[in-house]
């Protein structure tokens, strides 16, 4: 298993930036360190062309710690190469700098992460929930969300 | 005022005054005449949605309305369509809260009354002995019978802009300002293309019009509107398309952007702008009849009157079928409601063929398009009549 | 390697855009539908054998054939002496995503099986029709076959089924066998064993 | 398994039916509202399709004389819910309820809004008539066409021998 | 005194209307629940007569809960939620869920059932852009077209019904592998079913392909250039119409259409009118897989052959015990497949564009062979997500009634966008 290029070039102008790295499945995948994400993302999309970002989510490991993991998937659609990239978050208080002004797209992905995981996104203008309503409380995708609690607007209640 | 009063006093014909037979007679008559045609109409507009129902089933291999029954007749489902204007008669009558009660009460009336007042100009058959007097089958022969029908289709506007006007919601109000736009917009092509067969049958009353049709080019060629002013036919017929609201000009309704001008009218309010769609399609069959389809006559048919004595087929090849008087009559009236069903079949099938116009194409083609093209079908005809006269 | 293909441009000619051309194009291939189906249509009702008019099938009367894996309401089934096949053994209950199956097991009293279904009830408001309960039943008695397409009602009762009811269908050979290469009737361990019992 | 059966309103629009005597007019009347369903479909999720397949060439609604969706509630007579109620459209559902004209009725489509269906869960209304009054409940997910069809066929009925207010 | 004094100043030149006739920007909420909407979504435009200056789009109107509902139940189980995420081609989620799990599993399918997969998600694929362009045909107002196209969908669905006994939500895998064989006759009639969607095709191709009012429709409506489009995160046939030919069948080939000879269809500008052509082509295509699937697909098994993922086979399950240990094993409560650590992405081209299951394993406290029985997490990456997020960028400036066939052109569907 050799390190892949991605991985030498941010190492070389981000020494600190990624904490590990493997390609299970095939899938080349990079974790970065959480304050360091916007710099090695600019230089995974001016570099090394991920044009696309196909994906933004998270990922609640409950007991374990740190809690919550934020995946990016990125796609050069030249290339055809593909790159995940996670990046790992505190239980409290979960936040992470946005990169919506690198790939428009995140502006709905991050909404919709904050939506069902509750992880703030520093420098986004707009973070509403993008599927719930606004007086829904707490943040469904949680594990420690109830899948059955429910906040109905109109209705009986439970 | 007194100058006034003796001067009409004096010019009163003396048989005003009394009320003869003769009079209830013709009274009788006009009345028949009237009734025969709103029965037709609004019969012919119920008939129409039914019509339209199976029609837009059959082109797409459906079967359409079949199962309602009275006792056990299904007329092919024509029955549903009494189902339907029964159910809206008892339908709840929704007037919005905060709109304007007494628009929103006339709308369908504006929408509805001026389409029966249009026919009154269409001759419907052919000239009739009957009652020892001459009786024309068509109930006012206006010598400007073409702008009478212009004049009554552009009221039909106020119905469609006051809906959406009084209905306080905003897709029945930009249902009505499309409607008003665009049906005013289509009103001057349809009457720039009513020009081209003005010109050339030199008169403006329909019934003239119609039998300015059973002339013939070089003694063959029956001289139909629509085929000595193609033109103006073509434009007359997505303009009146256009006047009767729907597709490929239901821009006012435009069911999937914004509803349209009737949104907040339900039962039979709503019932009334949905028949007088139907009924304006029977009057733009009519008034296509009579002014680009020969009306009544058929080619070559010809009746005692025009033929000295000699009723029946007279074809240029010299070949002589003689008909009974009333036979030609007959045939002449079934001719005109045969042509009213071909051009009802037509309407519509265009209407299940074509894709929406978007709003500003619509005024783009009435007034870049069809504007100028009317035009100068205006000023060849006058030239081709100016120098055939000469 | 990628073949790629060009989409074809749109042109449209001074000629099409009078829009007549087009109309006419058009109305050639509505009229021809509605020609078409006029005159087979004219041709039934005067009695002339003419192709099936129209591609609708009126439903009450008249039935679209229904593919034999088709997953409709369920069924259970019958051993041949009679009894339900069902052993209880909850495999549909834990196998189905919505829950709408309830299974109360009670002792066997012949011995021949362990347990067998006191109560059998399914809601089939909440079933999604997915089939997982018959592909998780190791004894061939549930099947989604029953041929029942008519699933409206008044009230949400009306679509509790018991286990009577369903049973009721068990002989229904509307459809074939759900699996296409189990035919005629099915032997399982159940039969296998009353068989064992019995000599 | 009771407790699902009895439903808050679930009998609210039919508990007359049936039991008072309909006049000969109720059943004109009856009669003419069966065979003139102006429909409201509001079209959320998968139901849909199914419901497309109804309305078109196979299946054709239009036999019933329940062809012309009528996307303004003030013309609808039977509310199609088809498909999933989530409690973020629950309070748009009840407008549209609100705003439809009398008579009006409500057909519920499949499992989602029948009941839940399959989705048991923090977003979904577990039955559409925790909300408003249904008349006609339609089973599977989705129900095949003909299922619709047996549910406007009981909707039809309903219809027919309900008395009638006019 | 400067020399501007004696003229009036601009307050005064500017007259003052009575409030009525200001000209003022109208407010209009087109959705959630109306007719141009199919699935529910609601835009908030800002007109200035019949243009849009601003619009916001909202969603989440049939958010039910997919990735909770997952979590919690089997592998096998959550394939029905999946069914309903893009309920127009349900066999394609099918098919990407389950080869996601199988990528997880680190199995592959023989090759008759890759062949049958191919074919599911092909007949799935004509099914979703028949209705795709039908229902924006419609919403144009050409609803014959609209009735033709379903019509053809009928046959496509005939075809799923005989394979997987549903019509709509088709459970047409499970992981490992596919429920049935085909049945006997199937492939003669997908060749048959094949001669009539081309037929269908045709005669829309008439109604509207060349028709002025539909091409001014589509025409330079919702223009979305290449890069613009990519930095969204567009995919699929909407990717393609903006002239880039990215598909993850050809660029990352699965099942077996590496194998295949067909084209990808891309478009010139980037507007609708592209977006439509796109779709027609590519339901061609799809014949063209289909057809050569039809006169490839070997015989053998179809389930992969390993008793820890497949059920197996009924006549073991009824007649002998292994069998019979073996079904229990893989259905009853806490055992089912049990699938090892890990994450993986994996991404099937939908109906929509680029349909991505990310699914994360992970041990939970019960599990003592560090497998679960459950996933940990399921993301579905949703095609119509990034073009509905975009919406706003290709509504504003055009005309209220652009919305239909920009939004037609989209084709959204509520169950993938809010899942």
């Amino acid at each position: 298993m050799s390190k892949f290029p991605e991985h030498i070039a941010i190492e070389k102008s981000h020494p600190t930036a990624v904490l590990d790295w493997h390609d299970r499945f095939g899938d080349r995948t990079l974790i970065v360190d959480g304050k360091q994400i916007v710099d090695v993302i600019t230089l995974l999309r001016d570099s090394f062309g991920y044009n696309m970002l196909v994906d933004l989510t998270a990922v609640d490991y409950f007991p374990r710690r740190p809690r919550f993991e934020v995946v990016y998937h990125f796609l050069n659609v030249d290339s055809h190469a593909r790159l995940r990239v996670k990046v790992q978050l505190e239980e409290s208080h979960p936040h992470i700098a946005s990169i919506i002004s690198l790939y428009p797209i995140a502006d709905w992905l991050e909404r919709e992460a904050w939506d069902m995981f509750g992880i703030k996104f520093d420098g986004h203008t707009n973070m509403k929930r993008l599927l719930l309503y606004e007086s829904f409380e707490g943040h469904p995708l949680r594990k420690d969300y109830p899948k059955t609690k429910r906040q109905p607007l109109i209705g009986p209640q439970n | 005022m007194a100058p006034q009063s003796q001067l009409t006093s004096a010019c009163k014909p003396p048989h005003l005054y009394r009320l003869t037979n003769r009079m209830f007679v013709d009274l009788g008559i006009i009345i028949g005449k009237i009734a025969f045609v709103l029965i037709n109409i609004l019969n012919g507009a119920g008939i129409l949605t039914w019509v339209e129902r199976k029609q837009s089933a059959l082109i797409s291999d459906r079967i359409g309305a079949n199962r309602a029954s009275i006792l056990g007749i299904k007329l092919l489902g024509l029955v549903n369509s009494l189902a339907d204007a029964m159910k809206l008669i008892f339908k709840e009558d929704f007037v919005p809260p905060k709109g304007l009660r007494v628009v929103h009460f006339l709308a369908p009336i504006f929408a509805l009354g001026p389409v029966f007042l249009t026919m009154a100009v269409i001759p419907f058959g052919p000239p009739v002995d009957l009652f020892g007097r001459h009786i024309k089958l068509q109930i006012l022969d206006l010598d400007i019978g073409v702008l009478f029908i212009l004049a009554f289709g552009s009221i039909a506007v106020y119905g469609a802009m006051l809906a959406g006007w009084a209905s306080n919601s905003k897709y029945a109000l930009l249902g009505g300002m499309r409607a008003s736009a665009q049906m005013i917009s289509y009103e001057i092509i349809l009457g720039l293309s009513l020009i081209g067969p003005i010109l050339a049958f030199g008169t403006m009353e329909p019934g003239a019009m119609v039998n300015a049709q059973n002339e013939y080019l070089w003694g063959w060629i029956p001289m139909w509107g629509v085929i000595v002013q193609p033109i103006a036919f073509l434009l007359f017929l997505p303009a009146a398309m256009a006047e009767t609201k729907r597709a490929p000009f239901d821009m006012p309704e435009g069911e999937s952007e914004i509803i349209g001008f009737a949104t907040e009218y339900s039962g039979m309010r709503w019932g009334m702008f949905f028949l007088g769609e139907f009924a304006e399609i029977v009057v733009l069959a009519g008034v296509m009849t009579a002014i680009f389809f020969g009306g009544y006559h058929i080619p070559f048919l010809f009746d005692a009157v025009e033929k000295t004595g000699q009723a029946g087929f007279h074809f240029p090849w010299g070949m002589y079928i003689p008909l009974g008087e009333w036979t030609v009559i007959i045939m002449r009236m079934l001719a005109f409601g045969a042509k009213l069903a071909i051009l009802m079949w037509l309407q519509m099938q265009i209407r299940w063929t074509f894709p929406r116009f978007r709003y500003d194409q619509l005024m783009r083609v009435s007034w870049k398009e069809m504007m100028p093209v009317a035009l100068v079908n205006i000023a060849i005809t006058g030239l081709v009549v100016l120098w055939l006269n000469k | 390697m990628i073949t790629v293909k060009q989409v074809r441009e749109i042109k449209l000619s001074m000629w099409q855009n009078t829009y007549y051309p087009e109309l006419w194009r058009g109305m050639v291939v509505t009229s021809r539908h509605f020609f078409q189906n006029f005159n087979r249509f004219v041709g039934r009702a005067i009695g002339l054998k003419t192709k099936r008019p129209l591609v609708t099938f009126q439903y009450p009367e008249e039935r679209r054939p229904i593919a034999p894996r088709w997953r409709g309401r369920h069924r259970l089934m019958l051993r041949p002496d009679g009894a339900p096949r069902c052993v209880a053994c909850m495999m549909c209950e834990t196998a189905c995503p919505d829950k709408c199956i309830y299974i109360t097991a009670g002792e066997s009293l012949d011995g021949r099986i362990e347990k067998y279904p006191v109560a059998f009830e399914l809601d089939l408001l909440r079933c999604c029709f997915c089939g997982l309960c018959v592909e998780a039943c190791p004894e061939d008695a549930i099947r989604m076959d029953s041929g029942y397409i008519d699933l409206g009602g008044h009230s949400r009762g009306e679509f509790y089924m018991d286990r009577d009811f369903m049973l009721k269908d068990s002989a229904l050979t509307t459809h074939s066998q759900y699996r296409g290469e189990l035919d005629g009737v099915v032997v399982t361990r159940v039969d296998l064993l009353a068989q064992a019992k019995q000599h | 398994m009771s407790e699902l059966i009895q439903s808050p309103m679930m009998d609210m629009s039919r508990s007359l039916s049936g039991q008072v005597v309909t006049t000969k007019f109720d059943k004109i009347l009856g009669w003419a509202r069966k065979y003139s369903l102006f429909q409201y479909p509001f079209v959320t999720a998968c139901c849909g399709m199914e419901y497309m397949a109804t309305a078109c060439s196979h299946y054709d609604i239009d036999r019933f004389g329940a062809a012309f969706a009528r996307f303004s509630p003030r013309q609808a007579d039977v509310i199609w819910v088809v498909g999933t109620i989530s409690h973020k459209i629950a309070p748009v559902l009840k407008t549209i309820y609100d705003q439809t004209a009398d008579p009006k009725w409500v057909v519920s489509f499949g499992a989602c809004a029948s009941c839940g269906g399959p989705y048991d869960n923090y977003a979904t209304v577990q039955g559409i008539d925790t909300i408003i009054p249904v008349d006609v409940y339609i089973a599977g997910c989705p129900p095949r066409p003909e299922a619709v069809l047996d549910g406007l066929l009981k909707l039809q009925d309903l219809i027919q021998n309900q008395k009638h207010d006019w | 005194m400067s020399n501007t004094d004696h003229l009036p100043t601009l307050d005064a030149a500017v007259p003052t209307y009575e409030p009525e006739f200001q000209q003022k920007e109208m407010l209009l909420n087109i959705g959630p629940a109306h007719p141009a909407m199919h699935g529910i979504i609601r835009i908030q435009t800002k007109l200035e007569g019949e243009l849009i200056v601003e619009s916001d789009v909202e969603i989440g109107y049939l958010h039910r809960a997919f990735e909770k509902s997952c979590e919690e139940s089997t592998w096998n189980q959550a394939i029905i939620y999946t069914d309903r995420l893009n309920y127009v081609s349900a066999a394609i989620n099918n098919v990407g869920y389950c080869m996601a799990v199988e990528k997880l599993l680190g199995i592959e399918l023989p090759p008759r059932g890759q062949y049958i997969r191919t074919l599911l998600c092909e007949i799935s694929r004509i099914g979703d852009h028949l209705t795709c362009v039908g229902a924006s045909a419609m919403e144009l107002g050409g609803f014959t077209v609209f009735l033709y196209m379903i019509k053809g969908r009928e046959y496509c669905w005939e075809l799923i019904e005989e394979y997987c006994g549903a019509r709509v939500t088709t459970m047409a895998t499970r992981v490992g592998g596919v429920p049935h064989d085909l049945p006997e006759g199937w492939l003669d009639k997908c060749l048959w079913v094949i001669k009539e969607v081309r037929e269908i095709l045709a005669e829309c191709d008439i109604l509207l392909t060349n028709n002025r009012i539909f091409v001014e429709r589509m025409e330079n409506v919702g223009l979305m250039p290449a890069e613009k489009a990519i930095a969204w995160g567009w995919t699929g046939p909407c990717l393609r119409g903006s002239g880039v030919a990215y598909d993850v069948r050809k660029d990352f080939p699965y099942l077996v259409y590496d194998q295949l000879d067909w084209e990808v269809p891309v478009g010139r500008r980037g507007d609708n009118l592209d977006r439509y052509l796109v779709r027609m082509e590519e339901m061609e295509q799809s014949c063209r897989i289909i057809e050569q699937c039809v006169a490839k697909i070997p015989g053998g098994p179809i389930n992969c052959d390993n008793k820890r993922v497949t059920l197996p086979d009924k006549k073991d399950t009824y007649g002998n015990i292994e069998g019979l240990m073996n079904h229990f094993k893989l259905i009853m409560y806490g055992h089912g497949i049990r699938v090892p650590e890990g994450e993986v992405y994996f991404p099937v081209e939908g109906g929509n564009g680029e349909l991505g299951f990310y699914i994360v394993s992970h041990p939970d406290e019960h599990s003592k062979d560090g497998c679960n029985d459950r996933a940990w997490r399921v993301r579905c990456r949703p095609p119509c997500l990034p073009m509905v997020a975009c919406l706003p960028e290709i509504i504003n400036d055009y005309m209220i009634a652009d919305i239909v066939p920009t939004f037609g052109s989209v084709n959204m569907i509520g169950g993938e966008l809010d899942r």
